[in-house]
């Protein structure tokens, strides 16, 4: 009877009202990136770690002063490693900077796909989870890989519905579900989100949360977008909750049909 | 009178001279950088700022020296 | 920069704010379908006509009772028709029963199907634009009947999705595609919207607005659904509006990823 | 005495026996429904409640008698 | 227990063991068009008519003198005309010109998409068929239409599977499946139909025949490519015939899985 | 200009010119499957290996009494392992039986889907490798595991289209496409293919062979059955490499249309 | 002498003049067309080969002239 | 006169009494098994035919019995 989210996501030791996580890259400056956050209602957001140019100055200064980090939680993610070495060695910077002990594991050395490395995936997140970390990783709608990573203590497991950034939206459906039917921890939908529709589809097959970077960081308006996205994905879990019809396979009448006018 | 002594060290992954038991902070900001942008792995762990505040460099350390920035 | 349509969208010499339109078929009590139907925000509902049973009291009083006439255009649909002249009656007693002149038109003899007859249907639309009726005919997804229509003087099209009550979606997208290029009046999506996700799809397309009814009708709380399926509906026509990226063949990175800690 | 004359009407194509001149509103009301909630087509012509008030049947006249129902 | 065909094709009054039907246009030559029908065993084959330029040489010569007539009905199909009654004029005008008194019926005004219209359709092949025509309608996947077509005496219905010459497939597979269970005459998918893949999965719908141009006729070795087709067309109505397995939500083992080497 | 195909397949240390691959679980008799594997011209099956029952006549004797194992190469696969070591075993029983050395690998836990542990998967394509086997591995649609187990010399990757015995077809295409994009050894489609159409797709899209089991093995007819999947894999083949044509979001005439009997 | 008399036809929708009474197979092979590969529709009304060999054409006649060409 | 001694080995997982040292293929004829259908992994190891034909059960033996089947 309420059309906010009550229930909440808990992932790790942490709750959400919001079901949306914002990728932070790509928005063309940081106030639009702190507007479409805003906008969004989201609880967190990513981030990444780059090697700094020495006597460069970076052009888009510190992330952190367009990020409200009282309202969000600040994923820091391990783009850019190559292999579970170099994933631990990224999620300890990050925690050595200060950000909560949490990290989007993400490790995917082929440059034109962006496909996640199981067998990495795993060893990092093994080590992670030892050391204290709440582990969210990326992976391929792989549900044998996500039922290992939920037993070695990940907090969500994050299956993608395609490539990153290319918008096909849930080209993995019928692998998602059965991640979602078998799953002990929360289910988040990761890349390829291109549009609300594809969050509501998620969403209505029962994923728990949707992360969301490039549809709205380059959108004409993102703050606009991430508001779309934001309804759409709380719509559509609400939809779920309640209860979607089966398909069927012939029409089903709306009015009545009977004998009317048959003279 | 003699030149301060220096040393070489590995800044992500190229090589670098410095002077010898320079601090990280102060390192980092021969570098133009600001300290308390930056996180630095320290010969292969990472540190937080309190502790590479205590760091003075030697011949040979290797530093990667990284920032936080957007990303998804 | 604001969350609600800040466009109309207008049907013949009506504007409307919303852009879902309610079926009010299968409700199981008046009381629902009032509660949904204020829920969802519509600003237009459809009704049928059916035979009165003689000496027999209808279970469901008169839906008038239950309908904020006030509030929604109510729409007579003509189900049950099997040809153009008995929609044309049935529109016909509409009017004289005080209805707006307006009506939903379909002609669906095939009783397994309920996929409309799209000879009968032009022929009805003919004669009902010349008495002065503002017609919104639904039809199979066909862009050479859409425009035929629209030459016609109907003040929309509706093509379908799937069938009436298959609950399963935008089968055919890529003809909608084409009827809301072509289109020179507005397009409502009507038929086999199942789910938040299947009018956002429409609305990502282009479509200018959904009619749904099963879906809400038949769910366990159909004004939770009615709710869901108004916020999805228009954020997803927000998105449209704001524009959508395109899809690509390969991944975009959202993290920098050049050069990062490989030693 | 005779019986008052009764009329042989089609309504929703069946056959009813209806009094003679009767009007419509009456004849619905011996059909038990609400005049007010119905609408009539009377020799395939929609008539509205007033039109429909001012109608007195004769043999051989056709009605379609429908309502207002949920449809979508 | 054969691999070729056992049971007649019947359209008409002929007899076809083929269930390839080709289209003759945008071969690069003469030559490769009539080594390409020879390949695929083909039975039929469109023409089509067109003004004659005065004064001017025409390069392409006269199509019969690559048409081996003896081998197939050569069935003149009514490309270009923009309505019911240029549709008739140019059936009547193959007639003249002797070809058998059979027409594929196209009418397709919008030069982006080539949709047929199905009231100028309808409206041609009652006139057709009443002079004794034998017509073969191109339509959209419209059930209810092509019920009607069938109703006023036409041989087949063709329903589209994606625009002429699009290589997109079988995108209206629900509509084509409805058409075919409710069709009294051979259903011949015509339209879209790029890839062997595409004329497998309409002859797994349980379509009769298919129609193939553009895949073919532009293919750098039109004769392989037909012969690809023509193998795929017939083995897969060999399938179709047989009996397909029903799909299934889970799996279900091809090797024996139980308590092996558990110890 | 020959219709059989006239490049061969390769894998390991043999040459194939049959590009379908036949499993032999499920059929109803002994004679069946040797019938089926005749008519489908296969040059390699798959068999299992399961525990004894001791005291107990085995109801199908012995499998080679079936196969002719002079036409075909016997895969033995490790269907039932429960992990790496597991499945090693197996392979190495196959090796004492006299089998070929090579192996099917396929590790699958979990009942229900029977979808392939990439984790263990690895792991034991390492141990075989190094042992001399030729390893032919079946997978999920990970082009980054296809990559690792090309890396770790297996002969094959064998990703499969949707979950064993559901004949429903190629669910996961986008992630095939890519890894016959990156594949340096023969991709193999295996599972789910449960129609002609859907081997096609599968050649198509470029694969170089297919594994049919289900959909043989259980149809009314599989002698008939196993023809028609040989002639559309085959027949596929060969139009991908003709070369096939792209699609497009419009369409193009195959008949001339400009000014006919435009009076 | 008074030159031969000539008319003014449409064909295929522009005009085109023409001997008076000249038969439909001369005009065509006027024209440079084949009369055994071309099609005609004479004033609305196709006709085969044999008919329009008999056609003399008269002024404000509308011929069709058609082929047969490649097409799907 | 004494019994034969036996011992105690396990056959796919379930434990079994066989006689002391009896060969492989006389225990699977025991047990209604062909030898020649039969592939033999002994204490962890696969075993040909021939190596299976030279082995000797002792008490603790661990042994898996298979054959080969149809599979996908």
């Amino acid at each position: 009877m309420e059309s906010t989210p009550n229930e909440t996501l808990r992932i790790g030791d942490r709750s959400f009202t919001s079901r949306l996580i914002l990728g932070t890259g790509k928005f063309n400056s940081g106030e639009s990136m702190r507007a479409a956050c805003r906008a969004s209602g989201t609880e967190m957001v990513t981030v990444a770690l780059k090697r700094a140019a020495l006597r460069e100055k970076d052009p888009f200064a510190d992330i952190l002063d367009f990020l409200e980090t009282d309202r969000y939680l600040v994923l820091p993610n391990t783009a850019g490693a190559m292999n579970a070495e170099e994933a631990v060695r990224i999620a300890r910077l990050a925690e050595a900077a200060g950000l909560p002990k949490w990290v989007k594991l993400e490790i995917h050395p082929d440059p034109n796909y962006l496909l996640p490395d199981p067998i990495e995936t795993l060893k990092a997140a093994e080590i992670l989870v030892k050391e204290g970390f709440t582990v969210l990783p990326y992976i391929n709608a792989d549900p044998v890989l996500a039922l290992r990573l939920q037993d070695a203590g990940c907090a969500t497991v994050m299956p993608l519905g395609s490539p990153i950034g290319s918008n096909r939206g849930i080209e993995t459906a019928a692998q998602i579900r059965i991640i979602i039917e078998q799953a002990r921890v929360p289910v988040v939908v990761d890349a390829g989100i291109g549009a609300p529709s594809h969050a509501a589809q998620a969403m209505e097959l029962g994923a728990d949360a949707v992360l969301v970077n490039t549809a709205i960081a380059v959108a004409p308006d993102p703050e606009g977008m991430a508001r779309a996205f934001a309804a759409t994905t709380h719509a559509a879990w609400e939809a779920h909750r309640i209860g979607l019809g089966r398909t069927s396979a012939t029409a089903s009448p709306t009015s009545p049909l009977t004998t009317f006018l048959e003279s | 009178m003699s030149a301060a002594p220096t040393i070489q060290i590995e800044v992500n992954g190229k090589p670098v001279t410095a002077p010898d038991q320079i601090s990280v902070p102060e390192f980092l900001r021969t570098q133009e950088l600001d300290p308390a942008k930056i996180i630095v792995e320290w010969n292969g762990r990472a540190q937080t700022r309190e502790e590479a505040a205590g760091i003075r460099l030697s011949d040979g350390d290797r530093l990667e020296v990284v920032r936080l920035v957007a990303g998804g």
